[in-house]
């Protein structure tokens, strides 16, 4: 048996197909989502991909957020179903409230386009297990609203918890506070991140790297040996 | 037909790049004596219907729930006469 | 306000029509007064005007373009050629591959965010419209002095709207060009490419044909962007007062156009489309005219079907208006109803404003009564020619002599010479890190970016499980097509196809960018003709054919023109891209060989 | 200190994406009868000494060359009582 990873399309989606592409390579079944459609189609988790829902007019992720397939995933994100949010993913994730804090525009004002390097900060989430606690890896990373921001409570209890599962390394790319760069929920299984996983599982592709192939293998693992 | 405006502002505590930028730029141009500056949003929406406090309340909902995310911006709804 | 009808045109045969304002010579004015046999309509000018503009009609440029043709090497990859939207390529495998370069310069320099997006968009619609998917986008770039305020105000705008519409699109980029030279002070050079991949069977072509097909506009509402000429018609010769105040400034919706890409890709493999055609300059004037005329029919339009945006457009502006994000379509009429129900899928407006009828004429109604009634062959395809005067500028030997010549070059005699040229030479700001500008687009997304920057030559993948894969690059040097048209355009189809040959990718095709000052001076009209003749020569002797392109005339400063600036872009296939050859060297104690002279 | 507003708002005739998308989404929230929404900025401005009349000028200036693009923005400038 193997595990059926549902990846959402939005108007505006980007990164869908590279998302259902890593999953595939991954060794799991990828399945597409619309946005407009509440059923998910027995998938085991969700991918909310990058790209520019809606154009990202009125604030990045803000009016996807209330799209019919969210209302699901909410409830079910809420009852343990692993949900992953890649960039605009991971701004519909805070937009639902699913992840606390908020997208910012970026500190410089520019769109970023490059290499990052991350630090796995937290590898006994639903998404990150396959790699090694405090492992170092490089994955694309582009976008225009990326400054993770909270106020100074969340941003302790999320340290305390251990809840920031990724941090920019090699400096800060967008002013994001305390150089986060993904966070998960208290149960671990919902997790958000600004950078590209999906653009990093090919050796020729993007980085050039695989890197970001840990994401998609956690995934497998933990649904398989469910 | 009446007119709402809805103000959308980041809350004073949070970083505010695009005000920074602009206060940084204004001297360079020669404007003097800016101390500070803020960026928002504002929308302006065109009723149909009467803006009676009904309405009102519903648009205040609007733009909590959607127009302004209250973990980082506050708002201000005020009616303004059409042209 | 009386409207300007066909049966009020017939009966009014001395009314005086602004032609003038609308950019027509007295002859054109009259070449379609002979064509129609009466005096045309409001609707039927602001259609001859723009679609008979340099833009539109190459009056100017075709009898020199007709080389690109008639010395065509023979090419078996040739599917579709010069004339279409974009051309097409064969690169094996059942796949084609169609690119083309366009220009935005001007609207550029007015509003540099908007006017470099819009024309990321526009090309774009381009490639959709042929029936591909775009792969990737490319931006050769020319600014003036870095250290002019212009330039501040230019190149940041520029680079913003390119990324802007680009990023949002989902479109990687994967190269450029970024040139300063004062020449481009007042005429910085917007230039940008897109690609696109489709399978053999996918080609489509703008054309209308089998009455009673429906004709589809589909996309933005029509807006008052872009009709300045219009207004003036509209309000100058029929309604008197003072012109409504139009915005010249066209501003892109690229989540609109993401969505169009999407809506027209699905109706294109659900078999739903018989022709189809973006709305671009010159808008529904150039899309009825147009998929009217290539096709086997006539066409009847109802302009009051269009959705508008500004209710208080008259039918000339909704004629002439370039509202961005746009499409036109011919659908037959049992398979409506799924076409509509596509657009209905990715929330776009959709709208029957015509069909195609038995006849040969284009035929637009406004409130029931006829306003044009066309031969479209007439509008779209028998525009003026012009064979322009030209001939070699008094200048041009004192420039040659003036070149630097080895013997004239001081070489650096010692150490501290050669570090000071070195220096030099690296701190030029034409060498600099382009990197501030290629931060800010995605070259990642779609993931099949194989080569983008620093390479000399992008590369996508194209098809995953074979791994075949197409390269382009783009080059052009202003200052050697100024010293030598001929050669220059030349230098640069060789700088371009050296970059692709060089990733290890076949050259197959060009596009390209013809980028001068005004045809109206020979010596400028010298440099088209010469950098023309000199890119058909060398598409002969290289063997890859010209696809199509475009050019962008009237880029001058008063009287001074900008360089001559034909910009290439030259296409490859490889049939590996995992055996692709990066730019960098790979490891240590590889050997480094200097090839050619 | 005083607190000068400045709203830049597109021009009527310009297209504004942003405001189209709030409009279409507001009836797929609930919120039904708003007929258009425009979508601009609003910069909030803390002006050093005196709001007079020449302070409002340079104001004005710097709105005019710098806040709004006037080839597709307008703009109005207003005194607001500082908070
Ligand atoms: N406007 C642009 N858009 C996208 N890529 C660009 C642009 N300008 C330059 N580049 C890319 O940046 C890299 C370096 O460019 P450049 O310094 O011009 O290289 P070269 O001098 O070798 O041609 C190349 O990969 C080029 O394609």
């Amino acid at each position: 048996m193997t595990a059926r990873v549902g990846v959402v399309t939005f108007p505006g989606s980007l990164d869908d197909r590279d998302a259902l592409r890593a999953v595939k390579l991954a060794g799991a079944e990828p399945v597409a989502l619309w946005h407009r459609d509440k059923d998910l189609h027995q998938v085991d988790a969700v991918v909310l991909p990058g790209g520019f829902s809606y154009g990202d007019y009125l604030r990045a992720g803000a009016i996807s957020r209330f799209s019919p397939v969210m209302e699901t995933i909410i409830e079910q994100a809420k009852g343990g179903m692993p949900v992953l949010g890649i960039c605009n993913g991971f701004q519909v994730l805070t937009e639902s409230h699913l992840l606390p804090g908020a997208m910012l525009r970026n500190n410089h004002l520019h769109f970023v386009c490059k290499d990052q390097k991350l630090r796995v900060e937290n590898n006994t989430t639903a998404w990150t297990s396959d790699y090694a606690q405090g492992q170092e890896i490089m994955i694309p990373l582009k976008n225009m609203d990326g400054r993770f921001t909270a106020d100074r409570r969340t941003i302790d209890e999320l340290e305390a918890e251990g809840r920031v599962v990724f941090r920019y390394l090699d400096g800060n790319p967008n002013g994001s506070i305390d150089d986060i760069a993904g966070i998960t929920n208290a149960a671990g299984n919902v997790v958000g991140l600004m950078p590209h996983p999906e653009h990093a599982v090919e050796p020729l592709i993007g980085t050039g790297g695989t890197d970001g192939t840990g994401f998609f293998t956690s995934i497998l693992k933990r649904l398989v040996n469910a | 037909m009446a007119r709402v405006v809805v103000d959308v502002m980041l809350k004073p505590e949070i970083l505010d790049p695009q005000g920074q930028a602009v206060q940084r730029a204004l001297p360079r141009l020669g404007f003097e004596g800016i101390a500070d500056v803020r960026q928002g949003k504002r929308f302006e929406l065109e009723v149909e219907g009467p803006v009676d406090e009904a309405a009102l309340a519903r648009i205040h909902q609007a733009a909590e729930t959607f127009l302004a995310n209250t973990v980082i911006e506050d708002f201000v709804v005020r009616v303004e006469e059409s042209q | 306000m009386t409207l300007d009808t066909v049966k009020n045109a017939s009966e009014t045969p001395d009314v005086e029509l602004p032609w003038a304002a609308l950019g027509l010579k007295e002859d054109e004015y009259l070449k379609i007064r002979e064509i129609l046999g009466r005096r045309p309509t409001g609707a039927e000018l602001a259609m001859y005007s723009v679609m008979w503009s340099e833009h539109c009609s190459y009056k100017s440029s075709k009898v020199h373009l007709r080389q690109f043709g008639e010395k065509a090497p023979q090419s078996d990859a040739m599917l579709v050629g010069i004339g279409e939207n974009a051309g097409v390529v064969d690169v094996g495998q059942g796949y084609a591959v169609t690119f083309k370069i366009e220009s935005h310069n001007h609207p550029s320099y007015v509003e540099p965010y908007q006017g470099a997006a819009t024309g990321v968009g526009g090309i774009v619609r381009d490639i959709i419209s042929m029936g591909a998917r775009p792969v990737a986008v490319m931006d050769p770039l020319r600014f003036g002095a870095p250290d002019h305020p212009d330039t501040k105000r230019v190149l940041p705008g520029v680079v913003a709207g390119i990324g802007g519409y680009g990023n949002c699109l989902g479109l990687p980029n994967i190269g450029g060009e970024v040139v300063f030279d004062a020449c481009y002070q007042g005429n910085p050079l917007v230039n940008a490419l897109a690609v696109g991949v489709m399978k053999h069977e996918d080609i489509h072509l703008a054309k209308a044909s089998g009455a009673g097909n429906k004709v589809v506009l589909y996309g933005a509402r029509t807006g008052g962007d872009g009709i300045g000429g219009a207004s003036i018609l509209a309000s100058e010769t029929f309604e008197g007062g003072t012109p409504t105040k139009r915005p010249a400034v066209q501003v892109g919706d690229p989540f609109q156009e993401k969505l169009l890409i999407e809506c027209t890709l699905e109706a294109f493999r659900a078999q739903l489309v018989v022709g189809i055609q973006d709305l671009g300059a010159a808008g529904l004037s150039c899309a009825t005219s147009e998929l009217a005329s290539n096709g086997s029919g006539g066409m009847r339009c109802d302009l009051d079907d269009v959705p508008l945006r500004d209710a208080t457009l008259t039918p000339e502006e909704i004629l002439m208006s370039e509202s961005q994000e746009r499409m036109c379509a011919v659908v037959e009429p049992e398979k409506i109803d799924a076409f509509l129900a596509i657009c209905e899928k990715w929330d776009v407006t959709a709208t029957v404003i015509g069909e195609v009828t038995d006849g040969d004429r284009l035929e637009i109604f406004w409130h029931g009564e006829k306003i044009v009634d066309v031969d479209p062959r007439t509008v779209a395809h028998d525009g003026p020619v012009y064979e322009r005067p030209y001939h070699r500028p008094s200048w041009q030997d004192a420039l040659q002599a003036d070149a630097p010549t080895a013997e004239r070059l001081a070489r650096p005699a010692t150490g501290d010479e050669l570090r000071a040229a070195v220096l030099q030479l690296v701190g030029s700001v034409n060498q600099a890190d382009k990197s501030w500008i290629t931060s800010q687009y995605d070259r990642f997304v779609l993931g099949n970016t194989v080569l983008a920057m620093p390479e000399d030559s992008g590369m996508i993948r194209v098809d995953e499980s074979t791994n075949l894969g197409v390269a382009i690059a783009t080059d052009g040097n202003g200052r050697y097509t100024k010293l030598d048209p001929y050669t220059g355009s030349q230098l640069a189809l060789a700088e371009a196809y050296r970059n692709v040959a060089a990733t290890g990718a076949k050259p197959l095709a060009v596009s390209d960018c013809l980028n001068f000052g005004s045809p109206e001076d020979p010596e400028v009209m010298w440099q088209f003709a010469e950098a023309t003749r000199g890119l058909a020569d060398g598409c002969l002797t290289l063997g890859t054919p010209v696809t199509g392109g475009n050019v962008s005339l009237y880029n001058q400063t008063g009287s001074e023109a900008i360089h001559p600036t034909p910009v290439v872009a030259v296409l490859g296939v490889i049939d590996d891209v995992t055996r692709r050859t990066p730019m960098a060297f790979a490891e240590e104690g590889q050997l480094v060989y200097l090839l050619g002279t």
